[in-house]
């Protein structure tokens, strides 16, 4: 670590990156908190109470804790900085507007427990929220409660089961997804006590419909297919597939986390999918904050709406979501309690409702609680703006220039890079480095060495059906000029493969940090700061 | 004014000029030679969508329906129960605003990320500081989640099946950990105290899960009951309202196994239920059993210190189904939140929080009692800044009439008769939260409104 | 908690131990022996001042004192005469949340400055174009300040020592100019426009300075008040409101000479007058007359682009009671919220807003000639998003019974007799205004409101 | 310029630099304005309207505008990055509070013209500020208008010419200046009409007490003194020195740029001092924004109140400003009117007085308006925050620490560089670099070295009277550690002029731009964008 002394060689050592802990001095503080105005209490007893010095947190002005991260965030790339074109993960911009809006104090100050009648500016926000991405996927049952895209596909796969079994038929336990799924796909279906089996992809990156048909049997309880896929595909025999899923008397969950690729193009529900995701946090721009907050609202068929989990919000005036209860004014409410209470909790909410029109509610067959409260609030603002400020035009254009923006860069760059198939992509363009590897640098190095030239990597190795895969997605807020310039930069790495290669495997060299050791942090993990060091 | 040759959109900046030229590079005629895959059927099927609006009506739009909410920053409020109004230091919003923070992805180039990679890891530090732990991960998606994630992670380390949960906990968690232990070959069971006290634990238990400050605020005997579920070869794992540790002592001092709490607390607003972050905390031994994501610290070719995520081979996007967890995007941007909070609050402000929230919700807790009709119920013991009263009318009467005179009141609670020891009857009662938010002419107000509503004050 | 070894506050890192140390280096036994060059008899007169408060109490503190204040925010409001209240996109917020930019130096190391250079000759090149003007320099104090330096600065370049100002400009400008020139050997005089257009102008005239939009919103003959100008051998300069130029001819087409405005309605929130940033523009040949900082772009010793402070010379750091200007601390922050605006806004944002402007406050006007009692007066002529109208009773009690419905009106105005050709005798009424932020519905209360009170409605 | 495929080699190839007109794309657009809600008025004639390509601004997406502003932020050094030891500035801390509160709706979004009874919050926060300014210099009688400290200088002279002219000594027309002011001193004496005769400063750093004797005459109008001076000295003989003004019939102007030296330690009024001004820029820590806005009060006694610029907030149960007209409810208040009309403009606000407690004013004899409406209102409200933070007791901690912290630094690094003046100092250190320059690295170059460690530099060649002049400004807001670093790394770079002058000769090396050529931009000034790209 840099003594402080040393002019700085490059951003590398722009600052120091001694731990808070590090700089901290006893008697330090950056905040000063107000005198009790009320008599003091008598305090508990001794063996209840922490020692003083038991609290070892940073000690430090006001100044250090701003110039600290500060400076940290410096040392980020990210969509307000750098071109990001990761492949799944839809990096684009995240408009000021939306944050500014979810920090007005009538939404960021608003406690999950108010009574709906103190809430109803929220709860509109929700219901349209609701009913617009109903419109959005044609699956007019919504659930806003998912915290991302992994619990709103385990809310979902909740859901399938809890229908299943409401049929009569819980010995269903196969999860069928397909090689190329994302791993939450797998993940969420071993939690739902599903068994994952496997579906081949063919060799033009869709579902191998054989393999499919042969595995879809009586215990096919779901099938998980991400559309457009990880390929950056649409599957063409989709509506083959979900018949073939149907007839088997099983359901079609579809992975909405590449929804920005369909909007105003296709609705999931008329193509026969009965439950799907959508990140918010992608296809509807809300920012990614380095790794969340998201949220992944669960969207299902009119006939599974009352399985969402709780809670949703209903106008009173309407009874929209089939399998909903709408308590009106004057109906008894139950207070919450504690743990053993068998109680049902009806709603969140306490009090009676009686001046509001929105409601929340728990419909009445929920697979229950996912999470503490109502989901990530903050984040179904910033999407509602968004969606306010695109409009149902906007949002067809979203997609409309996510398609052309990845097909100009394939097309453009796949003279250099074979293809993980050689067809139009949707949204995203799957490059495998193969040819690159066979000349001694592996799609790891291209991927750092873009880092060098400011540009953040493509998903890496994913999806793993694709050797050196590289998942290149530019999104509909990136212009043809950034598009050329990586465009450029690619080719320029190419050529570089060949006159210094070195120099491409052991990139990054401009960065705060060359490549990093990841075996021996793994090994050896160290996972916080402490006095010694280490 | 807006031409057909115009950027669709503000956030959309290729014209119909330059859509043309890249259609002509792509090699096809028009945008519909991209979707022929899509049934032709259901293809181009029209959003049912308003119009898009511009910044300033929407901005109006969303400034009005704000307006219609009651919001704690304007009005006296005594909701409590799992989410808490704490004050936010200037500094959290300050770092919040950095776009190099919020707008950029999971750290999976760490030498592009090293800002989230370390402020992430100043959030593993304070985190595992303030519960006496060894270890935390960067967080999880809420304290439910993360509570419920414990048990299956008690059950994995364990390997036994019966996840027992004190039933004096807030039943959100009983039903959030049902949730998720579902159909996962696990049992969640509530047990009552007095059964683990008396070594009444069955011996396939993977754990003793319990909250303290409990759902009615009280304090548990936590070494009591880690030392019970020790006896029984099962996990203690405990949830808790992690400002309380700034006064009182930390799970890990009572060896507590693995130790949850919601983030909220520290440094996030309240933002109707949502997004906060969930702390999870264990010992060193058990960080392959381990949910969700984790950084450490490593050094690069050079030798310069730098961090990276770690341990990734419990996760989801290698193990796949065999993932400890499903999680991918956690909530890193609320994790710095905290780091933020916890570096400018420091040892003394953590302290300083919990005192006054603790003298100011006693203070209140004396005037109630004293009130005619009204008296604090929950159980006895020590309590930090919850409790609940006994009302004489009907809670949600009570909250009613509260929000009347413009008071946030608690919130609504049935209390079973053995509650935490308590010797009554089923009641129901408010569970009232005070914070150093709560200023004590604000909590005369919400005295003086009980009194009167006791005595039969307007409806 | 405090105890005497902490930092004196949350501001001040050092702990006593640590100032004890310095002191020691320092070679002194105790602070005092580092003041005894202050007259002994003086030193340490304590401060009767409140006591330190915290963070949590003075923003209580602040946000009540802000609450006694109506906001435009949160009421339809029709004053303008200097100041606007026009739409802010989010851009502009957010950008100015950057704390480089906020918390930086005037840029005297540009090495270390590109930001706030080149954001700065953003500025430069965005209030050059909309003005349609050679130069502008990198901002003034406000707009004001910046029409009196440009009659100063006019004074310089024709060596002549009037400056003649129209007698339809806002009389703030006028005073400003006078509080400018008092004592620098230049008379400030009012003109009227008739004596302008009758060629009616002193041959030792160094300027003549007007102000289009006028002070009652009407537009300005600017050509021909140039040209006369000319023909007398004097300058022509030209006061504006930014907005304007959205859809209205540039003071450069017509050859005005030295152009200034409020840079406020460009990005910049009201806030009770300030800060706002003065708009400062000239032509080429003029740039060594210029007050205040320039922003130049050279290269630099490897042949690259940067930018840096340029013409210093002129300044009072260099050429002290020589300078052009006193000018020293500017307003470089709210030039980047106007360079944000302009960069968003783009030319047809801009176009559109002033046509927004324009036809709401003509709807306005034609709503109001419309009652019966009111009347628009002013001199005829076009105006942009100005007019003032003459009233059935007392102005300042039309603005009281307005505040009464929630409304904020106008500004009570004078009108001269002669005021822009304006033929009836003096008259007073009210100068409303009207933005693209003042939807119709607010302005229908209005005009209901007005009939209402030309009614007789309750006061 | 980089053609954007080169990878950076450093920060300054970090992002490309182009202007945002050379990024413009016609038909691009960053913002989308709302339709009309109203009919459409006819259009004024065609030859008052502006051509629709007349107006050249960048045409850019509103990521284009986020992403370039946030890039250039980032080359930026600033006090939440870097310590900033710019003397005379006092770069400190600006706590983001003040920030915070500066933008609630109820401060930024009232109207400068708005009725004094709709404002009150506002006139408060300005009326108490008024208040504790006047208690922090003794100086009662406050303006707030002045819009930095400049525009303070100014009005305090016109306040001195208006007092002597009423006197009838209106022929005293000289400014006495010591040489060592900061140049905007005599600027603005000469902006006053005064002349300016400058004043010696003796070997000691003191004002040569004869010279000024003997240039105090009967033409002398004011005497302007910087205290703590430039050197950073406080002036030993001022009571002496004001007693020779006042003798010769003149006044005494402080010029209090540097009044974070004085808070609790000594107040100006107490030593005689009738006019100051303070910069809440520099003293009361709100933030300098690249160069402005800045805010510059100016405190004259209470026999000079009368002359304050308008406006002036007054309590109307109070006349504390005993020059000062206060209007009660019921009075008449006369309409603003255009330029010609000879009515006085009592005061900025419309309407009647009544419910209010607080009102604009303007002094029986003020010098009038300087400014558009009321001050740096922002500002004001930021500086009032400050001081409501720090309290009697924390304003004199700030004083006593920015003393000790400037001591350190001259005490650790007085063997290494010469002092100016050889003496204890109080807020900032003067360094000569003589001994440097002698052998061969000039001032000039050792500021520049220090950025590439990171530091900003001191103000070079200031005061004028101090050869290869360093003036070191550490502030109370930085530790010990970052003052011994800074200590260290002015000894590092004093080796290196030894070991590679050169380097230091030609420093920065790491920064977005190596030296800059200030010559030729001077001589062939380009002053903004242009389509042929000079
Ligand atoms: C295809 C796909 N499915 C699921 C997910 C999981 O979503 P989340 O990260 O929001 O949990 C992701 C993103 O990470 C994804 O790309
Ligand atoms: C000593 C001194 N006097 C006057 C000024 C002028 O103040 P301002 O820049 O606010 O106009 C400054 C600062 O720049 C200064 O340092």
């Amino acid at each position: 670590m840099s003594d402080g002394v040393v002019p700085n060689a490059s951003v590398a050592d722009m600052h120091d990156r001694r731990l808070l802990m590090d700089r901290s001095v006893s008697g330090r503080r950056a905040i000063e908190m107000p005198a009790a105005d009320v008599p003091l209490a008598e305090m508990p007893s001794d063996d209840l109470l922490r020692d003083a010095d038991d609290l070892q947190l940073p000690e430090v002005s006001q100044l250090d804790v701003i110039r600290y991260f500060t400076l940290l965030s410096r040392l980020n790339f990210s969509i307000d900085t750098n071109f990001y074109p990761l492949g799944s993960c839809t990096m684009k911009y995240n408009p000021k507007l939306n944050d500014q809006v979810a920090s007005l104090g009538g939404f960021a100050n608003i406690h999950p427990l108010q009574t709906d009648e103190s809430v109803q500016g929220a709860l509109e926000v929700m219901f349209e929220l609701q009913q617009w991405l109903g419109e959005a996927t044609a699956l007019p049952g919504v659930g806003l409660a998912p915290l991302a895209g992994a619990q709103g596909e385990y809310a979902g796969l909740l859901i399938a089961r809890a229908a299943l079994e409401m049929r009569g038929e819980s010995h269903r336990k196969v999860a069928l997804i397909p090689d190329s799924a994302h791993g939450t796909n797998p993940a969420s279906a071993a939690m739902a006590g599903l068994d994952v089996v496997t579906v081949k992809t063919d060799e033009f990156g869709n579902v191998d419909v054989e393999d499919l048909r042969a595995k879809a049997d009586e215990n096919a309880c779901v099938f998980m297919l991400t559309i457009p896929s990880t390929l950056g595909l649409f599957e063409p025999n989709i509506i083959e597939i979900n018949n073939i899923i149907h007839d088997a008397g099983g359901l079609v969950y579809a992975d909405g986390a590449n929804l920005n690729a369909l909007l105003g193009l296709v609705k999931l529900g008329d193509l026969g999918v009965d439950i799907c995701h959508s990140n918010l946090h992608k296809t509807f721009s809300t920012p990614h904050g380095g790794g969340g907050p998201g949220a992944g609202p669960v969207m299902v068929t009119e006939e599974l709406a009352s399985f969402l989990p709780e809670p949703i919000v209903v106008k009173s005036d309407t009874t929209r979501h089939s399998g909903s209860t709408t308590r009106h004014s004057g109906e008894s409410r139950n207070p919450e309690g504690p743990g053993q209470s068998d109680i049902p909790t009806p709603s969140p909410s306490q009090g009676e409702i009686k001046r509001g029109s929105y409601h929340l509610t728990r419909p009445d067959n929920s697979i229950g609680k996912i999470n503490g409260f109502h989901g990530s609030f903050s984040i179904l603002v910033r999407a509602y703006t968004y969606m306010q400020s695109l409009g149902g035009d906007g949002l067809r254009a979203v997609s409309e220039n996510a398609l052309i923006n990845a097909n100009y860069i394939q097309a453009r760059l796949r003279d250099r890079f074979d293809l993980a198939v050689d067809r139009l992509c949707m949204h995203e363009t799957v490059l495998s480095g193969k040819r690159q590897a066979d000349r001694g640098v592996p799609a790891l190095s291209i991927a750092k060495r873009l880092l060098d030239y400011g540009i953040h990597a493509p998903t890496m190795y994913f999806p793993l059906i694709v050797p050196e895969a590289l998942m290149v997605e530019p999104t509909e807020t990136e212009s043809k000029e950034t598009l050329d310039r990586f465009v450029a930069v690619m080719q320029a790495i190419d050529d570089e493969i060949d006159s210094d290669p070195d120099s491409v495997n052991h990139a990054p060299h401009t960065l705060p940090n060359t490549r990093l050791d990841e075996a021996t942090a793994a090994r050896r993990p160290v996972l916080r700061w402490s006095s010694n060091g280490d | 004014m807006t031409s057909n040759a115009d950027s669709p959109h503000p956030f959309i900046p290729n014209t119909a000029s330059e859509r043309a030229q890249m259609l002509a590079t792509i090699g096809v005629d028009d945008f519909d030679a991209l979707i022929t895959d899509i049934p032709e059927q259901h293809r181009n099927s029209s959003l049912r969508l308003p119009n898009a609006a511009s910044e300033l009506e929407v901005a109006t739009r969303m400034q009005a329906l704000a307006a219609l909410n009651q919001d704690a920053g304007t009005r006296p409020s005594f909701l409590g129960a799992g989410a808490y109004h704490h004050f936010i230091p200037s500094t959290v919003g300050a770092i919040l605003q950095r776009g190099e923070f919020v707008t950029s992805y999971t750290p999976y180039q760490p030498e592009a990320a090293q800002g989230v990679l370390q402020s992430g890891f100043e959030f593993q530090s304070a985190v595992a500081q303030i519960f006496g732990m060894e270890v935390a991960n960067a967080g999880m998606y809420d304290g439910p989640t993360a509570f419920a994630e414990a048990g299956l992670m008690a059950a994995r380390v364990s390997r036994r099946n019966r996840i027992l949960i004190l039933d004096t906990a807030d039943k959100r968690l009983f039903e959030v950990a049902e949730a998720y232990a579902r159909y996962q070959q696990v049992e969640i069971e509530a047990i009552s105290r007095e059964s683990v006290l008396n070594g009444d634990v069955p011996d396939d238990a993977a754990c003793i899960a319990f909250q303290s400050p409990n759902f009615l605020g009280r304090i548990e005997d936590v070494k009591a009951l880690t030392d019970a579920a020790h006896a029984a070869g099962a996990l203690s794992v405990m949830h808790t309202y992690p400002t309380a540790l700034g006064m009182f002592k930390s799970p890990g001092e009572f060896g507590v196994d693995i130790a949850t709490g919601e983030g909220q607390p520290l440094g996030v607003p309240l933002t109707f239920g949502g997004a906060y972050v969930g702390l999870f905390t264990t010992k060193q031994r058990f960080i392959r059993q381990l949910p969700g994501r984790i950084i450490g610290r490593t050094t690069d070719t050079l030798g310069r210190t730098g961090y990276t995520l770690t341990l990734q081979t419990r996760e989801q996007h290698i193990r796949r189904e065999r993932a400890t967890s499903n999680i991918c995007t956690s909530t890193q941007l609320i994790g710095l939140m905290v780091a933020v909070y916890c570096a400018t609050m420091g040892p003394n402000g953590l302290r300083k929080v919990a005192e006054l929230s603790y003298h100011k919700a006693h203070y209140l807790a004396n005037a109630i009692d004293a009130l005619p009709g009204w008296s604090v119920i929950g159980g006895g013991g020590t309590f930090f800044n919850e409790f609940a009263v006994e009302c004489p009318i009907a809670p949600v009467e009570v909250s009613r009439r509260l929000a009347d005179r413009g008071i946030t009141g608690g919130l609504p609670v049935t209390i079973p008769p053995d509650f935490g020891g308590n010797t009554r009857g089923a009641s129901e009662g408010m569970l009232l939260c005070v914070t150093e938010m709560n200023s004590r002419q604000g909590i005369d107000r919400l005295v003086n409104a009980l009194s009167d509503i006791g005595n039969g004050g307007a409806a």
